[in-house]
């Protein structure tokens, strides 16, 4: 019946090889094999994933970790589930000619930052690095940078956001060169956090019938990831089948997932507590505007994983 | 004769008359002690200067408008009972056609809100129409015809559904002169043939000499009734029993009372 | 008729302006490209450029412009370039591929449609209302006006999720937010229409001593057919915009809203030109379509000088 | 619990307009106070109806907050959106409205000088007066960066055709014997314009303008979802929303719906001095 | 004389003038082999039928319509000199004042075009202003005066500047006809005092032939003159001369010309 399998999962961006691993589940029949009866909402630039969760228009999100312990602190209970991206693939992108060649030099700069929840991770870097983020000589002047990365290309930025897979690829078909920029790798910085990971509410995990259909989901879903890994060019194939918009390109799909696959090889599914309290940790330190307050309780659970992964 | 007339030898009857506008400039009296009767048949002119109230009274008459002191019977009834009973018909002085209706359509539009059988509007439309001479015009728009036609066309409208009452409020102020003694004398022979009565309200003194029965002369700021003058002249009027001095005189009598009520322009 | 020549010289003025103006917005991103093919360029690096602007470069690096109307991605492509693009998604495509405007723009249409009947039935009810309504009448309008002021594109991805909450997807709440744009012209057009009959045409109704109802069917309905069609070509228009800007923020999946977002996004400049572009065909589209219909009613009810 | 919450909005509802009914028609319908008076229950009304709704249903505060929270949602944030208000609509909306009504104003005088110019530039400007215009925020994000310049850019566009069709009709629209009348004095062109053409086309230019202050707003906003500082109205509404502060998002909305209203009571306003020989505006 | 008249003799020398409309439905011949001369100080008023091309003519007397055919001068110069010249004062059917000035204001209007020094304005103003017994509205509004008031301010615009040709078109059609006949006394007490030449358009048998020192009937499908008529009446001229039989005479020759030329209502 509709209630122990029908799932339906809120994307946070719109179709790409950034989620590739779902698609495929459903594409291969995993899902099915499961007995599920998934739908596959993709988001958009103002589409709040926690929020049609806590609408009830889906059953389970993909999120970034800080954006989720947000979530949690303003009263909306969600829970991780499954955390299939291990790497963190943000980084910030900065054209070599500009003499950025630390994090110290990014004292009097213009750096492009996405907001919407994901503004937290740059946002605790300067603080542990004591750099304001207000503007002037001694600070950054931040920009809310659209996503897409003009601001770097017309040089109305210094540096902007890029993740690994996605905008710094962009960069380079815009006919840039690698040694023309310099890159800051998040995860390089001791300022990772963890992004994609698999969230619920927690009243519904009090639900035996949900549970279940979510080992189910997690179980089909790492099944998913693993085919993509291991072809990534039928995974972009199945995403590009995917996507609506008939906008994306087949090439870029492709290098896509080989850096997609890059950030999943580590993990199966299953997350892993340092990697938890080093993202914590990183938002604890978040200086005056902290991103969370506490260490949170409750925020992630191991059961859906041990059921679905013995 | 005046005393002893009471509301049911009249087709309109009023006594001692008020109407009082409250406007933003304060109270305007269009109406003061009117008092009036029509007989059936009669055709009766209204002349005076702008704003004496002489459309105001036709609409007491018509109820379309309240009067606030006074009375006023229609056929023995109120105006607003005789407005109900459709009573009479209303030309006002532009035509009013409806622009998306044709002329058929247009004189049709009583006939429809008075719930005649389809047979029978049809049949009526043709007759009217031939009364105005506009037969052929029937599928025609409004702003396929000359005002002239227009006006007539309205006028077929208000006879179309045969009340025994016409009220007209300056039908023919639009018009040209010699079209406007070319309706005059449609309107003198409709009103022979048919013995309606007629309540008609026109700027023009020859037009009122020459159409009436009786005339009613106001005078404004108030609106009030200044003389009644009956026309001794025969029912059968051809165009140039203008120039006898019988038309002459009633003329002048007319134009005096006009001039004595027309303090300022 | 005698308006297509100066339409023409207006337009061909406008496809000058642009043309002209192609040099100087891409030649930024020019000089970058052909330095990195050993072009000579001047100056010779980009932070010197920065110090240029788009025209100072342009005179002193003549070499470069063929290059600006061949960009890949261009600050502002060449109307060839846009041309093409659209030849390629509307004509070189099979109709109901994701890779066709005629298909995203049937999506964007469906949900314009939808949400104009609703935004148009809606305005003429409630003008309906405040006509006959005192109370209606003094209390809707100015919420009305407030409501046209606050930002649809805030309140979109809101109608979404709380409509996705109750389980509706797809279609209807852009077709929602489409009617929320397009019910007010209509509200304000029907008001003045329904009240545009005279004093004289009403008074003829009382003195048949008509009802309201038949006052409405045959005086005031037909007295504000004209109004109605002005209102009905703003209304559209704004439902269009209602569509696509529904399907912006949200990322909707297809549409011109979600073209015009992934060519954004994605770096692809012509794919949000080519959207823009069809999204103005089909607005004079309908709006055309709007006007047909305007003049066969009206001379069919005779309203209109043939 | 939803049948008592949907009764007791719909009995609120009842209650409100039957006040109202009674006002509207009562005797003292006519005076400024129940003009006043009418809409604000009307408004009330809705407000209170929302705050039941939303409690008694318990939605969620991100999904939806009631009033009470959003009125203190603004009273504690007068700072932010102050500093959101002077971004977006003092510099975006309307440096934007000012340099495309200037704009509008130039070309349609201009344009005014050639009956050729006005029959090419009145059908190409209603066309794209009728455009989704929204659709280039991105490209101007793109040209003119994150600041209000592109924000402006993006409302002069999309005011400038709605005001040009309208002062272009309105300039066309006196009487052949307006227009004689200046012929017989032997007037010239800008005697013509100036003391003719110009008031005349009046209440067609505020027609314009009326419209074109709510797209000024629109046009502001949804630009900044493009691309901006980390100020201005839409910058805060995304970013709150992807906090889940919806109080937050709808004291913007607040802020958006007060500010244009005003704007539009405001273009109102003037339109009632400069056009009060018009017969829509006289008494 | 006619023959022997010259361009010079006359302030308005047309001949053989001819006017050709191209319109949709075909060309319309508005005014064919036009001859008339209009000596200094001549009262001339033109009637005849609608669409027979008497605005048709005032306006190619005013350089406002440009003939097709034929000669025609103003003063000695083409119409065109003479309108850039301001040599006439022209007065609409409607009175066309610009609502958004006050009547002040619109009498200033032709002033102020014409450079007049400021302070002429105003006494220039007051003056008409005194001479159309408007003195005390010159800051009311044009709404805010009667059909009447307005028709006058119109005319004491045309008279502001002091142009020594006054053309009016029916400037009365709108008005009640004893504010007309008001109306028309002090137009004839205004050209007595001023000696201005003046051409006139009417519908109104009477008030042709009250005012006119020379009547033009005209007539149309092709616009033409069919009678001249050169009055016989004094210049003096009250009112009640109306019922004098010369008056009448004269009249009956207008209507006579006025019905033949008449063919269709
Ligand atoms: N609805 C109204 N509200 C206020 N005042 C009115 C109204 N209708 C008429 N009046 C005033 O009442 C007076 C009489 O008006 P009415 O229309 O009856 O005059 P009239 O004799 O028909 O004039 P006219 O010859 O100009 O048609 C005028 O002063 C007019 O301004
Ligand atoms: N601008 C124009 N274009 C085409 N035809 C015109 C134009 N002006 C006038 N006509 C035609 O020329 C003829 C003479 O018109 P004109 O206005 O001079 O008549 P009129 O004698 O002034 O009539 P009325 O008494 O109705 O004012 C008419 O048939 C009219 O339709
Ligand atoms: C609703 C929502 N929108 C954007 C992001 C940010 N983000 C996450 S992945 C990604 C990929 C870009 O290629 C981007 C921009 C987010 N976290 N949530
Ligand atoms: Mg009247
Ligand atoms: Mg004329």
């Amino acid at each position: 019946d509709a209630h122990a399998n029908d799932v339906t999962l809120q994307l946070q961006w719109v179709t790409q090889a950034q989620f590739a691993g779902y698609y495929v589940a459903l594409d291969q029949g995993f899902y099915e094999e499961e007995g599920l009866n998934v739908t596959i909402l993709p988001g958009g630039p103002d589409i709040a994933p926690p929020q049609v969760l806590a609408g009830g228009g889906a059953d389970v999100m993909l999120n970034w970790m800080p954006s989720a312990l947000a979530a949690r602190e303003r009263g909306l209970p969600v829970v991780n589930i499954a955390q299939p991206f291990k790497t963190s693939g943000l980084m910030l992108t900065c054209w070599k000619d500009t003499g950025i060649e630390t994090v110290e030099d990014f004292r009097g700069k213009t750096i492009g930052v996405w907001f919407f929840g994901n503004e937290y991770p740059f946002l605790s870097w300067m603080s542990q690095a004591g750099i304001p983020t207000d503007g002037g000589d001694e600070g950054v002047t931040v920009l809310r940078q659209g996503f897409n990365v003009d601001p770097l290309l017309n040089r109305e930025a210094d540096c902007i956001s890029t993740m690994t897979y996605n905008e710094y690829g962009q960069v380079l078909d815009a006919g840039v060169s690698e040694d023309e920029l310099v890159t800051f790798m998040y995860e390089d910085q001791g300022v990772a956090t963890l992004e994609d990971g698999i969230y619920a509410l927690e009243e519904n995990l009090e639900d035996p019938v949900f549970v279940d259909k979510m080992v189910r989901f997690v179980r089909a879903s790492m099944k998913g990831w693993k085919w993509a890994e291991e072809n990534p060019v039928e995974a972009a194939g199945i995403v590009l089948d995917n996507d609506e918009t008939g906008a994306q390109s087949e090439a870029a799909q492709i290098r896509m997932m080989g850096e997609i696959a890059k950030l999943t090889a580590g993990s199966n599914g299953a997350l892993d507590p340092a990697d938890f309290q080093r993202t914590v940790d990183t938002l604890l330190a978040g200086g005056s505007d902290p991103v969370i307050s506490a260490q949170p309780e409750g925020a992630w659970t191991s059961a859906i994983t041990d059921a679905a992964l013995n | 004769m005046k005393d002893k007339s009471t509301v049911l030898d009249n087709v309109v009857f009023a006594r001692e008359l008020d109407l009082t506008f409250q406007t933003n400039d304060g109270p305007v009296h269009a109406l003061k002690n009117v008092n009036l009767d029509i007989a059936k048949g009669d055709f009766v002119s209204f002349i005076g200067p702008s704003g004496c109230g002489k459309t105001t009274f036709l609409r007491c008459i018509a109820g379309l408008e309240q009067p606030t002191g006074g009375e006023i019977s229609v056929n023995g009834m109120t105006p607003d009972e005789a407005r109900m009973a459709r009573a009479y018909g209303y030309v006002f002085q532009a035509a009013g056609l409806y622009p998306w209706r044709t002329i058929g359509g247009n004189i049709k539009l009583p006939l429809e809100i008075m719930g005649f059988a389809k047979a029978e509007q049809a049949e009526r439309v043709a007759r009217v129409l031939e009364l105005v001479d506009l037969a052929g015009f029937e599928k025609k728009f409004p702003w396929q015809l000359s005002g002239g036609m227009q006006q007539r066309a309205s006028i077929a409208r208000a006879l179309a559904f045969d009340a025994d009452i016409l009220l007209m409020d300056e039908p023919f102020g639009a018009l040209d002169e010699i079209v406007r003694d070319h309706l005059n004398e449609q309107l003198l022979q409709l009103w022979a043939r048919t013995e309606k009565t007629i309540g008609f309200v026109t700027h023009s003194i020859p037009e009122a000499v020459y159409l009436s029965t009786k005339i009613v002369v106001m005078s404004p700021r108030p609106g009030r009734i200044t003389d009644v003058i009956e026309s001794p002249l025969p029912k059968e009027r051809p165009l140039d029993i203008r120039d006898s001095a019988e038309f002459i005189a009633i003329a002048h009598r007319v134009r005096d009372g006009l001039r004595a009520g027309h303090d300022d322009v | 008729m005698k308006s297509v020549l100066p339409v023409l010289t207006v337009i061909g003025a406008i496809l000058l302006f642009w043309i002209v103006s192609v040099v100087p917005m891409n030649m930024h991103l020019t000089a970058d490209l052909a330095q990195r093919q050993d072009i000579v360029v001047t100056p010779d690096t980009p932070v010197a450029r920065q110090e240029y602007s788009g025209i100072g470069l342009a005179l002193r690096n003549p070499q470069l412009f063929g290059m600006t109307y061949t960009l890949d991605r261009p600050r502002l492509p060449s109307p060839h370039q846009v041309v093409v693009e659209m030849w390629n998604t509307i004509a070189l495509q099979n109709i109901t591929s994701r890779r066709s405007l005629v298909f995203h723009g049937w999506v964007t249409l469906s949900a314009t449609l939808l949400g104009f009947v609703i935004g148009t039935g809606l305005g003429v009810l409630l003008a309906v209302g405040i006509v006959y309504n005192r109370a209606m009448d003094m209390s809707v309008m100015p919420w009305a006006i407030a409501s046209q002021t606050i930002p649809i594109l805030a309140l979109a991805p809101m109608i979404i999720v709380m409509m996705g909450a109750i389980g509706i997807q797809g279609l209807f709440p852009k077709a929602v937010i489409s009617a929320y744009l397009s019910f007010f012209p209509v509200v304000v057009g029907m008001v003045k229409g329904l009240r545009s009959p005279d004093g004289m045409q009403l008074d003829l109704l009382r003195t048949y001593s008509a009802s309201p109802a038949q006052g409405f069917w045959k005086l005031r309905l037909p007295a504000s057919v004209p109004y109605l069609f002005a209102s009905l070509k703003i209304g559209i228009s704004a439902s269009l915009v209602g569509a696509i800007v529904a399907e912006l923020p949200t990322g909707a999946r297809a549409g011109f809203g979600a073209r015009m977002l992934v060519g954004d996004q994605y770096g692809q400049p012509l794919v949000t030109w080519a959207a823009l572009f069809a999204a103005a065909l089909t607005a004079a589209a309908l709006v055309g379509f709007f006007s047909l219909v305007e003049r066969w009613t009206l001379r069919r009810m005779g309203m209109q000088a043939v | 619990m939803t049948g008592t919450a949907i009764i007791s909005a719909l009995a609120l509802w009842a209650a409100g307009w039957f006040i109202n009914a009674r006002l509207a028609n009562g005797a003292a319908a006519k005076t400024r106070l129940v003009k006043l008076l009418v809409p604000a229950i009307f408004g009330l009304t809705l407000l209170i109806m929302w705050e039941l709704l939303v409690r008694l249903l318990e939605v969620s505060p991100i999904i939806l907050p009631p009033p009470t929270m959003i009125a203190e949602r603004f009273a504690n944030e007068l700072p932010t959106l102050w500093a959101d208000f002077v971004q977006t609509i003092i510099k975006g909306a309307m440096t934007g409205y000012v340099i495309g009504m200037l704009a509008a104003f130039g070309v349609a005088v201009l344009a005014d000088r050639s009956d050729f110019l006005t029959r090419g530039i009145l059908p190409v400007g209603g066309f794209m007066a009728a455009l989704p215009i929204v659709g280039i925020a991105p490209i101007f994000v793109r040209w003119l960066g994150s600041d209000w310049q592109s924000k402006a850019a993006v409302v002069a566009v999309m005011v400038f055709f709605p005001i040009l069709v309208n002062t272009v009709a309105g300039l066309r629209d006196t009487t052949a014997m307006q227009r004689d009348l200046m012929r017989t004095y032997g007037a010239g062109y800008w005697p013509t314009l100036f003391k003719l053409r110009l008031p005349a086309a009046m209440p067609f230019i505020f027609n314009g303008l009326k419209i074109a202050t709510t797209l000024a707003l629109i046009g502001a906003i949804v630009a900044e979802f493009f691309g901006s500082p980390t100020v201005g109205m839409g910058f805060r509404i995304s970013t709150s929303v992807g906090r889940l502060a919806l109080d937050m998002v709808w004291a913007e909305i607040v802020v958006a719906a007060l500010a244009g209203s005003t704007l539009y009571g405001l273009m109102a306003w003037i339109e009632g001095r400069v056009t009060f020989w018009h017969p829509s505006q006289r008494k």
